[in-house]
Parts: C-alpha cells; sequence; structure tokens
C-alpha cells in the first residue's frame, strides 16, 4: 500500500470517529428509549467498521476476524434487548 | 487507479454515513431516522467495506462476510426496531397511527 | 434442506477461507449436524432466486439513498401493501428484507391475512 | 503522527464509562452500556487483543445486557396485593384503577413499575404483607348508606410497610394509606 493511501485511511479512521460522537450526543440527550436504541444500533456498526478499516490499514487478519464477529454479535444482542423493552413497554 | 476507485468508495460512505447520522440529531420520528440510519449504516458501510476490498483484495472472504452479515443484520435489526417501537407507540397513546391519506397499496 | 446446508457451507469457508480436506471436512460436518427446522423445505432454485433477487436490490437502494440526499423526502405515510397468501417462512423474510433494505420503506408489520405494513418517505408534494 | 487516530478513539472510552455513571434512567443506562462495550471491543481491539476483544462483544453486549435488562426488569417493581375481585380488569370500578393509576403516577419519576397480585381473601392479603411477599396492600370497605340502600360506596384503604414508599405515595394518594409499623410487624412475627 504506498503511502497516500495509508494517509487517505487515517483520515477516513479519523473522521469515522468524529461522526461515533454524533450518536454518542443523540444517546445522551435524548428523552425516548427507541431513540436511544437508533444511537446504539449506529454507534455499534460504527465501531466494528473502524476495526475493519484497521485492520486493513495493519494488514492484521485477526483484528478483521473479531471485526466481522462484533458486526453479527453486537446487532444480535440489540434485538434480544429490543425485544424486552417492548415487553416492558406493554407491561 | 484502483487506489482512486478505493478511495472514492470510502469518501462515498463516509458522505453517507455523515449524512444519515446528522438526522439523529433532529427531532423526527424514530421511525424517519431509521430510514437514514439505513443509508449511513447499510449502504454507508458496505460501500466503505467495498473501498477496502479493492485495496486489498486477498482477504476478500473475510470482507464478503463483513458485508454479508452487515446486510442481514442491519436490516433486520431495522424491521424489529420498526416494528418494536411502533407497536410501543401504539400500545401507550392508543392513538390511529395512520396517515389521514391512507391508501391501499395497488394490486400489483 | 439442501438449501440450508449449502448456506451453511458458504459462510463456514468465508469464515475460514480454507481449502484442505480438513477444513472441508470439518465444515460438512458443522453443515450436516447443525438443526436445522423441518417445516418448510426449501428447493435450491428458490435459495439462488431469492439471492439473485438481493442483488438486484443492492443498485436500487444506492439510487434511492442518491435520491434521498439530493431531494429531501419529509412527508411519512404508511401504506398497506397486498402479497400473496399462504407464503412460505422463507418467502416473508425475503419480501420483509427486500423493503427494509430499500431506504424509503421499512415494514412495520406483517399481518398474517397477507397485508405488510409499510412505512415509507417521500418527497413533499408540490401544491395544486 | 500516523498513529494520532489512537488517541481520539481511546477518548471514547472515559467518555461512554461517564454517560453510563451519571445516566439516571435504569432503561438508558442499560443502552448505554450497550454503547460502552461496543467502544471497549473497538478499544480493545485497536490495542492490539483480539482476544480480549472478542470476549467484551460476546459477554459484555450480547450476555451482560440481557442480563442487566433480566434484573432491572424484575427488580423495579412494586407489588400491590389485592383481593380476587378487584383483579380482573372488567370487575374494577373507577375508584379502583383511579387510585392505583394515581399509585403509578407517584411512582413514575423513579421508574418502578406496579404490579397486582391477587389474593383470595383478607386473612391470605395480610399474611402476604407479613411475609413480605407485597410491598402494599389494598383493600375495600363496602360502606352502604343507610338513607340510600341502593348506592354503595366503596372506600380504599392502603397499607404498607415501607418507610420510603409511604413517603413517595403519601402526597398523591386521597385513600386512607397506612404505614404498618415494624414493631406490628414484630409482634406478628413472635
Amino acid at each position: 500500500m504506498t503511502s497516500v493511501m495509508m494517509t487517505v485511511l487515517n483520515i477516513a479512521i479519523i473522521a469515522m470517529t468524529l461522526s461515533i460522537l454524533i450518536p454518542m450526543y443523540a444517546a445522551w440527550k435524548d428523552e425516548d428509549i427507541w431513540q436511544t436504541m437508533l444511537s446504539m444500533a449506529s454507534i455499534s456498526t460504527k465501531s466494528s467498521l473502524i476495526v475493519l478499516m484497521l485492520s486493513v490499514l495493519r494488514d492484521d487478519w485477526m483484528i478483521g476476524v473479531s471485526g466481522v464477529i462484533m458486526i453479527s454479535v453486537g446487532n444480535a444482542g440489540f434485538m434480544l434487548l429490543a425485544h424486552i423493552l417492548k415487553r416492558m413497554g406493554e407491561a | 487507479m484502483i487506489e482512486v476507485l478505493s478511495s472514492f468508495c470510502i469518501l462515498v460512505g463516509l458522505v453517507f454515513g455523515f449524512w444519515g447520522t446528522s438526522s439523529l440529531l433532529g427531532s423526527r420520528s424514530v421511525l424517519f431516522k431509521l430510514h437514514n440510519l439505513s443509508v449511513s449504516d447499510t449502504l454507508g458501510s458496505i460501500s466503505i467495506i467495498v473501498g477496502l476490498l479493492f485495496l486489498r483484495p486477498r482477504e476478500w472472504p473475510l470482507l464478503l462476510l463483513a458485508i454479508i452479515s452487515l446486510m442481514l443484520w442491519n436490516t433486520m435489526l431495522g424491521y424489529v426496531l420498526a416494528s418494536c417501537s411502533s407497536d410501543a407507540v401504539k400500545n401507550q397513546h392508543d392513538v390511529l397511527y395512520f396517515d389521514p391519506d391512507f391508501e391501499i397499496g395497488d394490486e400489483s | 434442506m439442501i438449501g440450508d446446508v449449502v448456506l451453511r457451507l458458504i459462510i463456514w469457508f468465508l469464515l475460514t477461507a480454507n481449502f484442505t480436506i480438513a477444513n472441508i471436512v470439518i465444515g460438512l460436518l458443522i453443515a450436516f449436524l447443525l438443526p436445522r427446522s423441518s417445516a418448510s423445505p426449501e428447493r435450491l432454485k428458490d435459495l439462488f432466486q431469492g439471492i439473485w433477487k438481493i442483488i438486484l436490490a443492492i443498485p436500487q437502494a444506492y439510487a434511492e439513498a442518491v435520491e434521498l440526499i439530493l431531494n429531501p423526502h419529509t412527508e411519512e405515510e404508511i401504506v398497506m401493501e397486498r402479497v400473496q397468501l399462504r407464503r412460505s417462512p422463507g418467502l416473508v423474510f425475503l419480501d420483509i428484507f427486500l423493503i427494509t433494505f430499500t431506504p424509503k420503506t421499512t415494514v412495520l408489520n406483517y399481518h398474517e391475512e397477507g397485508w405488510y405494513e409499510v412505512h415509507q418517505v417521500r418527497p413533499r408534494r408540490r401544491l395544486p | 503522527m500516523m498513529d494520532s487516530y489512537l488517541y481520539i478513539i481511546i477518548a471514547l472510552l472515559p467518555l461512554a464509562a461517564m454517560m453510563v455513571v451519571f445516566q439516571t434512567n435504569p432503561y438508558h443506562a442499560l443502552v448505554i452500556r450497550g454503547v460502552l462495550g461496543a467502544i471497549a471491543a473497538l478499544v480493545y481491539s485497536i490495542l492490539g487483543a483480539p482476544d480480549v476483544a472478542l470476549t467484551e462483544a460476546l459477554v459484555g453486549t450480547l450476555l451482560a445486557i440481557t442480563l442487566y435488562a433480566v434484573a432491572v426488569r424484575s427488580s423495579l417493581v412494586l407489588t400491590i396485593g389485592v383481593l380476587q375481585e378487584e383483579f380482573e380488569i372488567e370487575d374494577q370500578t373507577l375508584d379502583f384503577q383511579v387510585l392505583i393509576s394515581a399509585v403509578q403516577t407517584s411512582l413514575d419519576p423513579y421508574y418502578v413499575r406496579v404490579k397486582l397480585m391477587p389474593y383470595a381473601d383478607l386473612k391470605a392479603l395480610d399474611q402476604a404483607l407479613r411475609q413480605q411477599e407485597i410491598h402494599v396492600k389494598v383493600y375495600g370497605n363496602t360502606i352502604s348508606n343507610a338513607k340510600l340502600d341502593e348506592i354503595q360506596i366503596k372506600s380504599y384503604q392502603l397499607v404498607t410497610r415501607l418507610n420510603r414508599i409511604y413517603e413517595i405515595i403519601k402526597p398523591d394518594i386521597t385513600s386512607a394509606l397506612v404505614l404498618l409499623q415494624s414493631s406490628d410487624l414484630k409482634e406478628a412475627q413472635s
């Protein structure tokens, strides 16, 4: 990989990190639990994407595998949590 | 050449990401934000991963799996969030949640 | 049944990316030994048709995303969409997936009588 | 210089942890715990520990959130013992529903939900309160008016054994509310 491309990836990673701050602020501010859930889904996708970008930048296979597993596991947990929250709203 | 293509894909992903995520700050309904988040999280992320795929084609199985799981899980999470949150809203306020000019979808 | 096994094998080989004999044997064993639903036997043809539909949906989703960005969609509405009665769970899943995957539309609910409750956004209507 | 993103990403971890600590609503804290789990997994994996990150993703977000959700759901409940005849929704009088919703309203700032528990008769209800199965018991006294014997007025009485709950729901309740003293409870047990 050329150094130009490495710089591009570096900048992209920093931009993604900054874009995590937006849903974090939204999660902090919002009163509605479903808006917070949305921010959380957004944060988890973005964080696992940063892991994938980093694995390409460093050429590290293990980090990449952990990133892919983070994508699937995190979302599965959130689906469970969404159902539990829905039950709470009903009760 | 391949690096230009990859940079373009990553740039598109970042633009999608920032555009969709910034709608979280507004005061629209959960469902409206969900539409914008599906742009940013699913499509933007897929675009970024495709950019990474151009950069390092040797790792294609892993990145392809990332794309597939991203598509499937994010879409399913979107559906679950939509149905759960709309149920909760209906139960809480007991209002008719439909649009006034509600229309039957076409038969096709 | 055979579609299930093929899907599991594909995921296994994508995850491991390793075509030695031992790995192929392990993948086959896992694909056959994992429990699977016996409710509705999916044909291989249906599976590939579904995958093809999903691939076709990707460019459409991107087109809708660009439309959303360039032309602000501010109106929300809920429409009912009719589908055929008594579809198999796999086909229902595929339908919901395709509708939800495109950014303009999201399925809210599936009614057993063959209706999807679809939430969609659209641009502001011009005043007549 | 090339690793400057490391510092930005690592700074997210204390930020998310602060958000969990300072969140007062338990349900929101639950969701933000998920955020903390995702960011912790990110930080661990960029610092070169994919195994720890994987454990955090599996245990921290999947298992811990589910367990916390069950704990929050089952512990933030105020159990009110009622007689069987009041328990069915269609048999409830309007006064009773108003009473229960007033209790719920006064508990709302503490994120506590009200749950009704039916008992067969007054004796079982009293027994349950003394054995700490329920927090509050409600029973109605029927006052039949001698002049207008058609009209029966039901007045409800709440009895609680917890001082804190007495303080919380006292301002919102118009019915009689009795705090059972701990000396009473001891007498009953001995």
